[in-house]
């Protein structure tokens, strides 16, 4: 549906690709990255707002490279929206149509049902769509975007205005209205929730580069290198030197702590490289319970520092190795914390299975701290 | 915090009111002068001789003429510097800008040297006469309306985000359309200011209409020419008949510019 | 996309160049003419006469002395309009804007009368005289350049967030060393483009400093009121001369606004 | 250290309090709420910025409530951070001193010591603050604010500028900051997670009013208003019936569905209530383990319709009830979900013990969907 080869583009001194990708139709496509990465850059190309450097972008099996926006037939939802402030609600949804000259058999069917699926009758007859509340506008701009009936929508961070718990509703009642009319999304974002709720594939864009593309599992699973493990994981990042192999498994030490992992097929062990486990990788071990058979390895004892209560999770922090020299942050749960009375200062048994724990090397670039 | 800090504090208030009081008062002097030297029974019934009452339709004819001259090529060339990057856009915005800064009588005085250069008195000779004729002024006014139209339009134009033309090139607009139905009337607002705003430098100008018309009674006299005139004569009520009113058109320029909604 | 549309395409962008390039066409041919005519060095020549030379010195002198009373009146009140809201305010922020769309002839005119009322002959026999001396074209240029300077600096002291003097304010400052301290650094620039324009108002004028001062050779003759003297005398190589000053002067006021980062 | 006494202030049609509340000296608060509710106003009208209509502020013992705000020895931390642009990095940290004309020897101590914990040295040189990229401009504007050794620090939502990730350890070393120095924190921001994590004590203000005031705990465990549990959880709140109370539990029935609840002490049965339960409160039976001793009631059947992934936590939403008749949100982790291998459809069972159910009558007042 989309394909993109090995699109590049410039502005200013930023250098954007060569980026490749491909999207199938009916999917919904997440491009996630850090503020700066050039996500917008990407989509500014995709769309035809700016001019690409070189490569091809091929939307629905039609080479659009050198279209104009107004030749490539998808809808595009930006972050302020952009309603029509002079327009009425009513003729900000008809906006298309009424440029495109349809006639009202043509968009009276998609218009009545956009306008019952996201319940849009009452704000039909308002005159100033400046004082429509958040999630209205939302519904407003995306009636709008619909109505041409497109195979495409293009999304940029269009939930960022929204505080966090409005924000959650309306991206599952668009993900159902996506999946319903079988069209295909593609959505920059900065958000790591938003990208795991909002995918079904997903890539990770880092200063102008697509550095891993796939599932979302892949990227929990298995992060493609060292720079995108920054990106998703800021905590449980530690250097580590490769101590030994056995059984298929690698064992690390970090910090005067061993821990076995099960590498990706193809790395061959270097002896300076990087090990990461995310804070839901770990399980504390509850005393009262016999270990599971498959725990043979990787219990980490450790001491807790500090529990950390978000309101709707929980995260310990936990220091292991010779003299707590690493911290590692640990998702726990409130039915934890108080069965087991944990404390801070109360001494815990952590496990990760070996195929949870990430393993890098230090990339060749030079790389800050994320 | 002490009795010292509270007495400067004072003192800064104090200097910033006392100061914009004086400024006020100055303005509201320059208004009620106007009124207070001769009346207003005089200079208002002299608006009604015939030579005055050709002045007051003169002036609004040519400035009319000019304003809409202006604006018809300070829309295109505005939209053009605010969207579009091309090679020596500052050195065009800096050109533009130049009868802002330029006095007015040097805008006149060098369009009469125009006229005089060989391009210029072919023009006068076979195409249209404009040196000492109702033409030039129109030509001298617009060129000063041009300029304060411009830079109220760019900003207007700034204004308005790209965003909103994008997203209207994306549900199929041209870029003409994406003008026509999204810029456009979302820089209404300022679209009416510098049509006002350039209406009102070219009914007030007297230095490039002076310059380019003269001063031919009956012909080339202009409200501020026609004032000019009667000073010369010691014609004094009459002269504040005028001001008066071209003070009322000052005045309802501002008034119709904050109705607008963009202050000048 | 058919052919129709690409056509439509090219036509605005072709419409948008074609106004742009007419304007700048004669805004160039403005400046051309201005040489086209006398050529340079005849004009440039005479800038050497000593009356000429005066018209200059006495130009520089009072457009300065208006700019710095503008700008000492207009910082104040500036401030005041852009920070306190207090009733009234929209009245006198029309107030003080009057000047810039009445005709400076209107302005001028306005003092003369003024001096002839009771409190204006008082002054005039008492204090100091103004009426056809250089302090009253002090006073009318610098009534055109507060105008001028009020609206930018306005506009240079709300873009400086409120923010900035309340985080000054808790870490100790007082109202006024917040406005020196903070607001009036971050606004420099718009302070310089106030003085810069403001100068440039002031030196270009024509009818307010006819209006007040006539047209007293060597007494009240700056150099617009030189030029239509010289032109009245047709000694048009003086008056092209003098006309070069005042042009230069207009693209050293833009060039100077544009340094400091603020279009005017 | 900060009290504040029936506070009132209005601006337009907007009125805020009356407001109470008081703040322990050398700990973290924080006034959590959503845009609009007023925070800002009661925090400009803490630091002096908008006067107040009614009521008394009382810092550190002295009644400032007309004071101005350089009369008033706190310091404040804005959303912006307001750096100023015309200075050097140097010259904005020593504002303060500058202004205050203190002796070198005044403010050395403090500003070595910052400049060391917050690790500025190398921007001390720096000529314009606006190359400093996010978490710079923040250490810098900190420093400033500190330098004048302040009881209290206002700070009015500092973080929200940087990425999730950044942000977290920005206030975890914060925080760790505030406890060595032994300042006083009022923090106000709308982002819950951040309330959790930074306050020793919070109040949640809704509609220009205090409508809470206690620890965090109490938030979770306890809101004291309908009203408060909207803003706190838009997921799991339903309307229910009173069905009948026994052994200090009342039965409410919802969509079929009767919960078991210990109600807060004080409030009387109505038949029309509301009863939330919180995702992090409900459990997922393991059939493979034996019920615990308490969980004699609340054993809610039900069928699992989707399972969110949000990269780093998970949630279920699971239908229960007659027909499905209600949609509830479950907390669930990687690990429960990998080894009951859960999938869209499965049936389980939840659990949630009767003293994590809110109950709350509906409110006088007419609210709106939150």
């Amino acid at each position: 549906m989309i394909r993109v080869e090995a699109l590049s583009a410039r502005v200013g001194t930023f250098r954007l690709g060569p980026a490749s990708l491909s999207v199938p139709a009916g999917s919904s496509f997440v491009l996630l990255g850090p503020t700066g990465a050039g996500k917008t850059l990407f989509l500014e190309c995709l769309l035809g707002l700016h001019r690409p450097s070189g490569g091809r972008i091929v939307l629905d099996g039609v080479d659009v490279t050198d279209a104009p926006p107004e030749g490539r037939s998808v809808a595009y939802l930006p972050q302020d929206l952009a309603l029509f402030p002079h327009l009425s609600v009513r003729d900000n949804i008809l906006f298309g149509p009424s440029i495109r000259r349809w006639p009202r058999e043509r968009w009276q069917g998609p218009f009545d049902a956009l306008v019952e699926r996201l319940q849009l009758a009452p704000l039909l007859a308002r005159r100033d769509v400046r004082t429509l509340s958040g999630g209205e506008r939302q519904r407003v701009a995306l009636a709008r975007a619909l109505v041409l009936r497109p195979k495409v929508l293009f999304l940029d961070e269009p939930f960022s205005s929204l505080d966090a718990l409005a924000r959650r509703s309306l991206q599952l009642s668009i993900l159902d209205l996506q999946r319903e009319a079988g069209l295909t999304f593609f959505l920059v974002t900065h958000d790591h929730e938003e990208a795991f709720i909002m995918a079904d594939a997903m890539a990770v864009m880092l200063r102008g580069r697509i550095e891993q593309e796939g599932p979302p599992e892949a990227f929990t699973a298995n992060p493609a290198s060292l720079m995108v493990a920054r990106f998703l994981l800021v905590q449980n990042l530690f250097p580590a030197f490769f101590v030994r192999e056995s059984e298929g498994l690698w064992f690390l030490e970090a910090g005067g702590v061993v821990v076995a992992a099960k590498p990706k097929p193809g790395l061959s062990p270097r002896p300076s490289m990087h090990i990461g486990i995310r804070p839901e990788a770990l399980v504390v071990l509850r005393r009262d319970r016999p270990l599971a058979p498959w725990m043979t390895c990787n219990l980490l004892e450790g001491r807790v520092e500090r529990i950390l209560n978000l309101g709707n999770r929980r995260y310990a922090r936990v220091s292991v190795g010779d003299r707590g020299s690493i911290s590692l942050e640990v998702a726990v749960t409130q039915h934890l914390v108080q069965d087991l009375s944990l404390r801070e200062g109360d001494a815990i048994t952590l496990h990760v299975r070996p195929e949870s724990v990430w393993v890098h090397w230090e990339n060749g670039d030079s790389e800050g701290a994320s | 915090m002490d009795g010292g800090q509270t007495l400067k504090r004072g003192l800064f208030r104090a200097l910033l009111v006392a100061a914009t009081g004086l400024a006020v008062t100055v303005m509201a002097g320059l208004l009620l002068s106007q009124v207070a030297y001769a009346g207003l029974e005089k200079p208002l019934a002299s608006l009604l001789r015939p030579e005055v009452f050709h002045a007051l339709f003169l002036s609004c004819i040519l400035a009319t003429a000019a304003a809409v001259i202006a604006l018809a090529l300070a829309i295109p060339s505005a939209y053009l510097l605010a969207r579009r990057a091309f090679p020596g856009r500052i050195l065009v915005d800096t050109l533009l800008d130049l009868p802002v800064v330029l006095s007015p009588l040097a805008v006149g005085f060098s369009l009469l040297l125009f006229f005089r250069t060989a391009p210029g008195s072919f023009i006068e000779t076979h195409l249209m006469r404009f040196v000492f004729e109702p033409a030039g002024i129109v030509l001298a006014q617009a060129i000063l309306a041009y300029a304060v139209a411009v830079r109220v339009l760019k900003t207007a134009f700034e204004e308005v985000e790209p965003r909103y033309e994008q997203v209207a090139r994306l549900m199929g607009c041209t870029p003409f359309m994406a003008f026509r139905k999204v810029t456009l009337p979302m820089a209404r607002p300022g679209v009416v200011a510098a049509a006002v705003l350039g209406w009102g430098r070219a009914v007030g100008d007297f230095g490039a209409t002076v310059m380019v018309g003269g001063a031919v009674a009956g012909k080339t006299e202009t409200v501020p020419v026609a004032i000019y005139l009667r000073l010369a004569s010691v014609d004094i009520a009459q002269a504040v008949g005028l001001m008066l009113v071209l003070t009322a058109a000052a005045l309802a320029v501002l008034l119709l510019v904050r109705l607008t909604g963009r202050a000048p």
